[in-house]
């Protein structure tokens, strides 16, 4: 049986379309979920993916978070469900207090589009056949992604810190950094570890004719079923 | 339509209408022909209304008579110029809309807000047409870098680009940039916008049948942008506070992704009977063209319309640009269908009034008639106008500046003609590949999202962009089909000879397509100009048109559509005759999309296309060392048609392994943006006969550099000479960090890498957000 | 030094899209009644103090605080 | 109805380089010795009247107005 992925659209989601098309590249079964229903027909992850919720206004993420799906999401990860919000999807679950931190604006103000080595730091469900250490190429594209915790050692220590921003071989520097992340962090992960959170787009790297296809690697609960990742 | 059905009466003649209708901006003789043709003296709303559709803007009353002469029909063509967006056939049941817009001069007065309501409106545009907005390209034209103003006009229009673009979902993938002093305190600022739809949802701005519902669908309507309209405040309402009728809109790019959305289930569900989105005058606008375009009247009640500010005169609401907003028409009885679309969407929609039998567009407020007038009046029996013309005369055109290796005679001693080491050559080189109009653009094009939609399969960086046509509902992936896209131009040229220069931009813009491997089948174009009651900027407006006209009938990419833009000048001193054009290819399968960077090392580089002629008249090199100057080798056409025939054969063959075009910096720019792009170096060798230097910059036309694997040399020679063309093999790829140019010059990759990226953001950056 | 804050709204008559939205969502979140929402920034700074220092907090706002085709400023003193 | 401001700063120990874009800008423009640059939001807005305002106010923006995380907040009431 085929993983159903939900999406959620939310108003002014922009690349929902996006994510359904990279779970069904995977091989799950994409199925957009609208953000005034309740409930989540039962899919088996969740992806919030990236735009401009509510045209992120006021804060990116913060009017999302109070949409009626956002109740069925957050009982669908204390349930231990695998939830996955990229870049706005990222914003929103934080904002939600699903994952720990905020998103604030680019140390250099500006909007940044542009492919980048990411590594992963930890294991999650969503990049299972990946070995921490390995170095992925991912485009990011966000105007507010520089990652600030109040103690960003804590999320260390306790393994959360799901990706960073690196050079190519795999080393931290600045220059590395797109946007001023605290401790060069591109995602992060709850405790518990079912939810996770980064800006890179993995679904933007999935077809060989738009750049890239090391997207897939972090999207392993869609492919699941048909292609044991790994 | 209830109480206000009754309104009846004849709208209150204006106030000492002529004082009115001066400070309104229109003629003593084209307020005389509103009252002949309303057999009364206009009331204030009707003065406003006309005021604002025959304003040069709106109504083309200048440039009309020139366009007819633009051929807008050919076999791919399902909508040509005159709709809101072109529409061309590109196979498979599929369709695509596109269309480029200028917003100059409020890109000047709010760079943000006057960039980011330019991407919104051409966007609402293709819309209309029935399309999926997905994929914007930008032309931008700045001051002096050293202008004070500058920088801050270029951060403010980039992130305006990109805070729309971005935040509504249709990447922004291609476009030009490049500065010069006469645009100043005159930026221009062209968005085109390219959407697709399923050949069957074409939608037209044309009322059918009396009854049906006017819709206004989007945003609530407030004082945006009354510009001109404004002197009516203080004219008719005792003095009321001008400085609270801003001529700047704000917009609302989640507005427009709704908006978007809610409109493209309404086609999908086929329940609306025209469509037309609310620009320039509005309400006003879109009610008068919906009904003259069906030959039938329209009913509006103003009281009806959403408003912002609740105080709002007739007048202001017919002329508001507010953004954010569409007029549809419905059937009554699919009414309450499309309401409850809107309202999943979340976005307003309020049925305001009704098509009518008969050809009167009547607006009441008030539960009066304040406008009574016959539709066609507004839009097609507009004022024309036969403007004087004389010849546009560059003071310096024809000069021999190729004799003297392009500076020409004002150029200062030491760089003009004298012989030069090849050292100097190199430093040439690596000046030019810093220019803004070459350097490497990502200092912008990151500023954008150009990814989403996943359709970009090339996108900022290639000659021309390529998108991969998605399928009705949006989602990517749904056909091998793909549309490539650019937009050129080249003010230098034309400011020295508006004809050659414009066959010139149309056949570098074709030339960008056949480059990636599409076949050219349409172009639009964005004519920014300047002074039109100044003869001889007439004369290059007229010159620019039959330059067009002439390029796309040869290359068979007819023109869909376009926009105008008069009046732009620095100070007292217009710009120069500056057309923007956009072409548009269809190529049968995006997985042949040919790069511009070359592969890797060991392949053979050649030049195919006409031979390199002495060519440093209005070139980059020229700009850099020496004074506009010169006459413009001429394109041949003919043979550029055969290039672009040549190219989409060799790609669709795969034999390419790159190709991109010779244009502004000559060979040296194209052959350094090929290496530096794919990380390759390269070696050469200069043919003999011309010039170091003009064999390295000259911008002759129809050049192409390829690079091919060493086995398919042969098959390609062949095609080339089959196609009646040239190919020298200039040399080959090479795994060193360099770029050589035997005995000519060498630049390390290093410096010329540096040099190329940071052109832009040391020109450019730096403003602050 | 003089400790001055600045408020930079947009005009009454420009469309805020931010506070709109505010405003459409707090409904929801089951704050009623609340209407006029607007959102503008909040500057604060230290500047030498002086007897200019009106004249010089008004110039930095309209030249480079505030767009004064779209935005207006309100500023407060505290020395 | 009352009338209330709300300023939401982000918080010292985080880094507000719109704060610091000014403070660098502001020299090339001949303001001197302009010091701690701090840009925040300002949020004016209605809200019914009564007894419960100000607890209301406090409520709006510490779940929705501010993020706690990132942001403080102070708040003015105009009635
Ligand atoms: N303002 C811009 N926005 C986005 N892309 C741009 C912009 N300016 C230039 N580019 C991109 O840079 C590349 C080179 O631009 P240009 O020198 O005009 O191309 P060409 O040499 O093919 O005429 C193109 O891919 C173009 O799309
Ligand atoms: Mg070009």
């Amino acid at each position: 049986m085929t993983t159903r992925v939900g999406i959620v659209r939310f108003p002014g989601s922009c690349d929902e379309r996006d994510a359904a098309y990279a779970v069904g590249l995977v091989g799950g079964e994409p199925q957009l979920l609208w953000h005034g229903d309740a409930d989540l027909a039962g899919v088996d992850a969740v992806i919030v993916p990236g735009g401009f919720a509510y045209g992120d206004y006021l804060r990116a993420g913060a009017l999302a978070r109070f949409a009626p799906i956002m109740g069925a999401v957050a009982a669908f990860a204390g349930d231990g469900g695998p939830v996955l919000g990229i870049c706005n999807g990222f914003q929103v679950l934080c904002e939600a207090g699903l994952l720990p931190g905020a998103l604030t604006r680019n140390a250099n103000l500006r909007f940044v589009h542009r492919w980048l080595p990411v590594r992963v730091e930890a294991h999650t469900p969503w990049s299972a056949g990946v070995q921490p250490g390995s170095v992925l190429s991912l485009p990011v594209k966000h105007g507010e992604g520089r990652y600030v915790h109040p103690q960003p050692h804590r999320l260390v220590e306790a393994g959360q810190v799901w990706l960073c921003y690196a050079q190519p071989d795999g080393s931290l520097d600045a220059a590395a950094n797109p946007n001023g992340s605290t401790a060069a962090i591109a995602g992060v992960t709850n405790a518990a570890g079912n939810v996770t959170g980064l800006m890179p787009h993995p679904e933007h790297a999935v077809d060989p004719l738009l750049g890239g296809t090391d997207g897939p690697a972090l999207l392993a609960p869609a492919a699941a079923a048909t292609a044991p990742a790994g | 339509m209830t109480a206000n059905a009754a309104a009846r009466g004849t709208p209150q003649p204006a106030p000492a209408p002529e004082k009115l209708a001066g400070e309104l901006g229109l003629t003593p003789t084209e307020h005389q022909r509103i009252v002949d043709t309303l057999g009364r003296v206009p009331s204030v709303a009707e003065l406003g209304a006309y005021s604002v559709m025959w304003s040069e803007h709106a109504s083309y009353k200048t440039s009309k008579a020139h366009l007819a002469r633009l051929p807008g029909e050919g076999p791919a063509v399902l909508v040509g110029p005159g709709e809101n967006a072109g529409v061309v056939d590109v196979g498979d049941g599929l369709a695509v809309a596109f269309k480029i817009e200028s917003h100059n001069h409020p890109s000047y007065v709010e760079p943000f807000q006057g960039a980011a309501t330019g991407v919104g409106g051409i966007i609402r545009d293709v819309l209309t047409m029935g399309a999926r907005p997905i994929a914007i390209l930008d032309a931008l034209r700045f001051g002096d870098p050293a202008a004070p103003a500058t920088r801050r006009v270029a951060d403010g229009v980039v992130c305006g680009i990109g805070g729309y673009g971005n935040a509504i979902g249709v990447p922004t993938v291609g476009g030009e940039v490049d500065v010069d002093a006469c645009y100043d305190r005159n930026p221009l600022v062209n968005a085109l916008c390219v959407g697709a739809m399923g050949r069957e949802r074409l939608q037209l701005a044309r009322a059918e049948r009396p009854g049906d519902v006017a819709v206004l669908i989007g945003q609530p309507t407030g004082r945006d942008g009354i510009g001109g309209a404004s002197v009516l405040a203080s004219a008719s309402f005792g003095g009321a506070d001008t400085s609270k009728r801003p001529n700047v809109q704000v917009g609302d790019p989640f507005a427009g992704n709704q908006l978007i959305e809610a409109c493209l289930q309404l086609f999908a569900r086929g329940l609306t009977a025209g469509m037309q989105d609310m620009g320039a005058a509005g309400i006003a606008c879109s009610t008068a063209e919906l009904a003259a375009a069906g030959g039938l009247g329209m009913r509006v009640d103003l009281d009806r319309v959403p408003l912002r500010e609740p105080s709002m005169a007739a007048w202001e609401i017919l002329c508001s640009e507010s953004q954010e907003r569409m007029l549809a028409l419905a059937h009554p009885a699919q009414l309450d269908e499309l309401l409850a679309v809107c309202r999943r969407w979340e976005v307003a929609a309020t049925p305001i009034g009704e098509v009518t039998d008969g050809d009167r567009l009547v607006f009441t407020h008030g539960g009066e008639v304040v406008v009574d007038v016959p539709a066609a009046s507004m839009t097609d029996d507009g004022p024309v106008y036969q403007r004087p013309i004389d010849a546009w005369i560059h003071p310096r055109a024809g000069e021999d500046v190729d004799a003297a290796d392009g500076a020409g005679a004002g150029a200062e001693a030491g760089q003009a003609g004298a012989p030069m080491a090849s050292a100097d050559l190199a430093a040439e080189w690596a000046e030019l590949l810093s220019h803004p109009r070459v350097a490497d653009p990502t200092w912008i094009a990151e500023q954008y999202d150009s990814a989403v939609g996943s359709a970009t399969v090339a996108g900022p960086g290639a000659d021309a962009a390529v998108l991969r046509l998605p399928g009705a509902d949006g989602m990517p992936g749904a056909t091998r089909r793909g549309v490539a896209i650019t937009t050129d131009s080249a003010a230098q040229r034309c400011a020295l000879d508006p004809a050659e220069g414009a066959r010139q931009i149309v056949a570098e813009a074709a030339r960008n397509v056949a480059c990636v491997g599409a076949r050219p089948v349409a172009a639009t174009n964005c004519l920014n100009f300047g002074d039109p009651t100044r003869p001889t900027v007439m004369g290059a407006f007229s010159a620019t048109v039959d330059g067009m006209a002439e390029a796309c009938r040869a290359l068979g990419t007819p023109v869909t559509g376009g926009n105008v833009s008069f009046y732009n000048a620095t100070g007292s001193t217009d710009v120069h005759p500056s057309p923007v054009v956009g072409v548009l290819g269809v190529l049968a399968d995006v997985g042949a999309v040919v790069p511009s960077a070359f592969r890797g090392a060991g392949d053979r580089v050649l030049l195919v296309g006409a031979p390199t002629r002495p060519g440093l008249a209005a070139s980059l090199w020229q700009r850099v060392y020496g004074e506009l100057a010169g006459s413009l080798p001429p394109v041949d056409l003919d043979a550029e048609a055969a290039l672009h025939r040549l190219l989409v054969g060799l790609a669709g063959d795969g034999l390419l392994a790159s190709a991109h075009d010779v244009a502004d910096g000559g060979l040296a720019v194209a052959l350094a943006e090929c290496a530096l792009r794919g990380g390759v170096g390269v070696r050469v060798t200069a043919e003999a006969g011309l010039s170091p230097r003009q064999w390295l910059f000259s911008e002759s036309p129809t050049r192409v550099v390829v690079s091919v694997a060493p086995p398919e040399i042969g098959q390609v020679r062949h095609a080339v000479e089959a196609a009646g063309l040239g190919a020298t093999e200039l040399g080959e790829t090479v795994d060193e960090p360099t770029l050589s140019v035997d005995g000519v010059a060498t630049l390390d990759v290093h410096t010329a890498g540096r040099a190329w990226r940071g052109g832009l953001p040391a020109a450019l950056g730096g403003g602050v957000s | 030094m003089a400790r001055v804050s600045i408020d930079v709204m947009l005009k009454d008559e420009i469309l805020d899209p931010q506070g709109q939205a505010i405003e459409r969502a707090l409904p929801e979140l089951g704050f009623a009644g609340v209407a006029d929402v607007r959102v503008g920034k909040h500057i604060e700074l230290e500047l030498p103090d002086g007897d200019d220092l009106e004249e010089r907090v008004e110039a930095m706002a309209s030249d480079l605080l505030a767009n004064p085709v779209i935005e207006s400023y309100t500023y407060q003193v505290h020395r």
